[in-house]
């Protein structure tokens, strides 16, 4: 049931780094003359505070059931000629790691763009992914983040429609 | 019946095996599992416990993301997922 | 005179390809999280018809001075926490060789998509490149593009608001 | 004065060495210098010299666009832009 166009990994920071460029290769194509690739790097600060790592909680098989679900959410947006690749990093992250990349290849640009920002807010906003910041004085916290709990969701988006307007990640 | 709910973010700190259990009748509903976990919870961890985190949690499977009405039927294993923060 | 936060390039396909890592690497910053690379390649069809290559004319300095301008723009928009670069190829190409790399690195991914399209969208339009098309059958032909004769532009403004809507380019 | 008028895209095709001269009054504007353009190409090239293609086309120095309107100044050698089509 793997669909060829689209490749979705989760990474163990012990062991592996995210790799851009594995990234622009999956969604090149000979057809395609368009690629988006969003890269998210961890930051030195975060609300104010010097940040000097983040480590990353996922619930992995829930995590890569969601992209499947954003890479057709991105093909209904832009048609079937997509390749999309999503990969987000697990475990202790420094400075300047990379946590997410997110590519998109498609025949003409804007849609390589559309299908790269979609993947890209729904994996920040939508999927089971949790972050810790840790700070210089040795504390660490828990980012503020975004219910996935759709009776919440239902209710939040009646109250005002910024179910999730906190300053989180990049 | 048993049920095993898998902790994650700021309610894997509770609980470093990252898992509890819950007694719940058969038939029961997500709704029933979150008051569940919520008695547990309290009991087990008092103030450290945040009753407005779990107002804003989720509950889900590994296919997909559960609403309260929904039944767990033969579910023996879920998640409790915390407001996210990917990226 | 040079900013350094800004990289502007053109790479004679002769001797050098282009490389999205570098450019990944230069707007790459420990106060930045979100980084957007567009990476333009060259497709195998156009307009229907089927391409095996294509020839990239520029005027060298006028375009460098171009990209300066476009940066500019770029940072008007997003402010000056920003690193910019773009880079062309020059003389020819063949399918999935690469055209363009633009990448935008900022604190946080909304401003970093904006400039980067921003920025590839005035390459494509309002720099001093043109594009040959070669053909199967071994003919070949320059692409229709967008007037950069001001006087021209200011007129079809007025009669229509797309100067530039041909299909050239991904 | 003699301006070097360098070709590019379509317009270099008609003349592999990539530029013309322009003999030109001191003090002309950018719209003499495309008519000039215009009547030796006509003569040069005749039917393969589009006007079509120099009308959309821009003149340019090293540094800007130039406008028809616009003085060459002490321009030696300018630029002709037909339309672009970068990416």
């Amino acid at each position: 049931m793997t669909d060829p166009r689209f490749h979705f990994a989760i990474a163990d920071a012990a062991n592996t780094c995210l790799d851009p460029t594995a990234a622009l290769d999956f969604v090149s194509d000979p057809a395609f003359g368009g690629i988006a690739i969003f890269v998210g790097r961890i930051r030195d600060h975060n609300l104010g505070r010097v940040v000097t790592g983040i480590s990353y909680d996922l619930f992995d098989p829930l995590c890569l059931n969601r992209f499947t679900e954003f890479a057709a959410r991105a093909e209904r947006e832009v048609g079937p000629r997509l390749k999309l690749y999503v990969a987000h990093a697990k475990g202790r992250l420094r400075i300047g790691d990379i946590a997410v990349v997110v590519a998109a290849g498609t025949p003409h640009r804007d849609e390589a763009f559309r299908a790269c920002r979609l993947a890209i807010e729904a994996v920040k906003h939508e999927a089971p992914i949790w972050k810790r910041e840790h700070y210089v004085d040795g504390s660490s916290e828990w980012s503020e983040g975004c219910s996935l709990c759709e009776d919440q969701r239902a209710h939040e988006a009646h109250v005002h429609d910024a179910h999730c307007d906190h300053g989180h990640g990049a | 019946m048993t049920l095993t709910l898998k902790l994650f973010g700021a309610f894997r700190d509770l609980e470093p095996a990252g898992a509890v259990e819950l007694e719940l009748p058969d038939e029961a509903t997500i709704a029933q599992a979150r008051a569940a976990f919520a008695e547990l919870a309290q009991a087990r961890w008092g103030e450290r416990f945040r009753p407005g985190l779990l107002a804003v949690s989720a509950f889900a499977s590994e296919r997909e993301i559960l609403r309260d009405a929904d039944a767990i039927g033969a579910a023996r294993e879920l998640a409790l997922l915390p407001p996210v923060s990917g990226g």
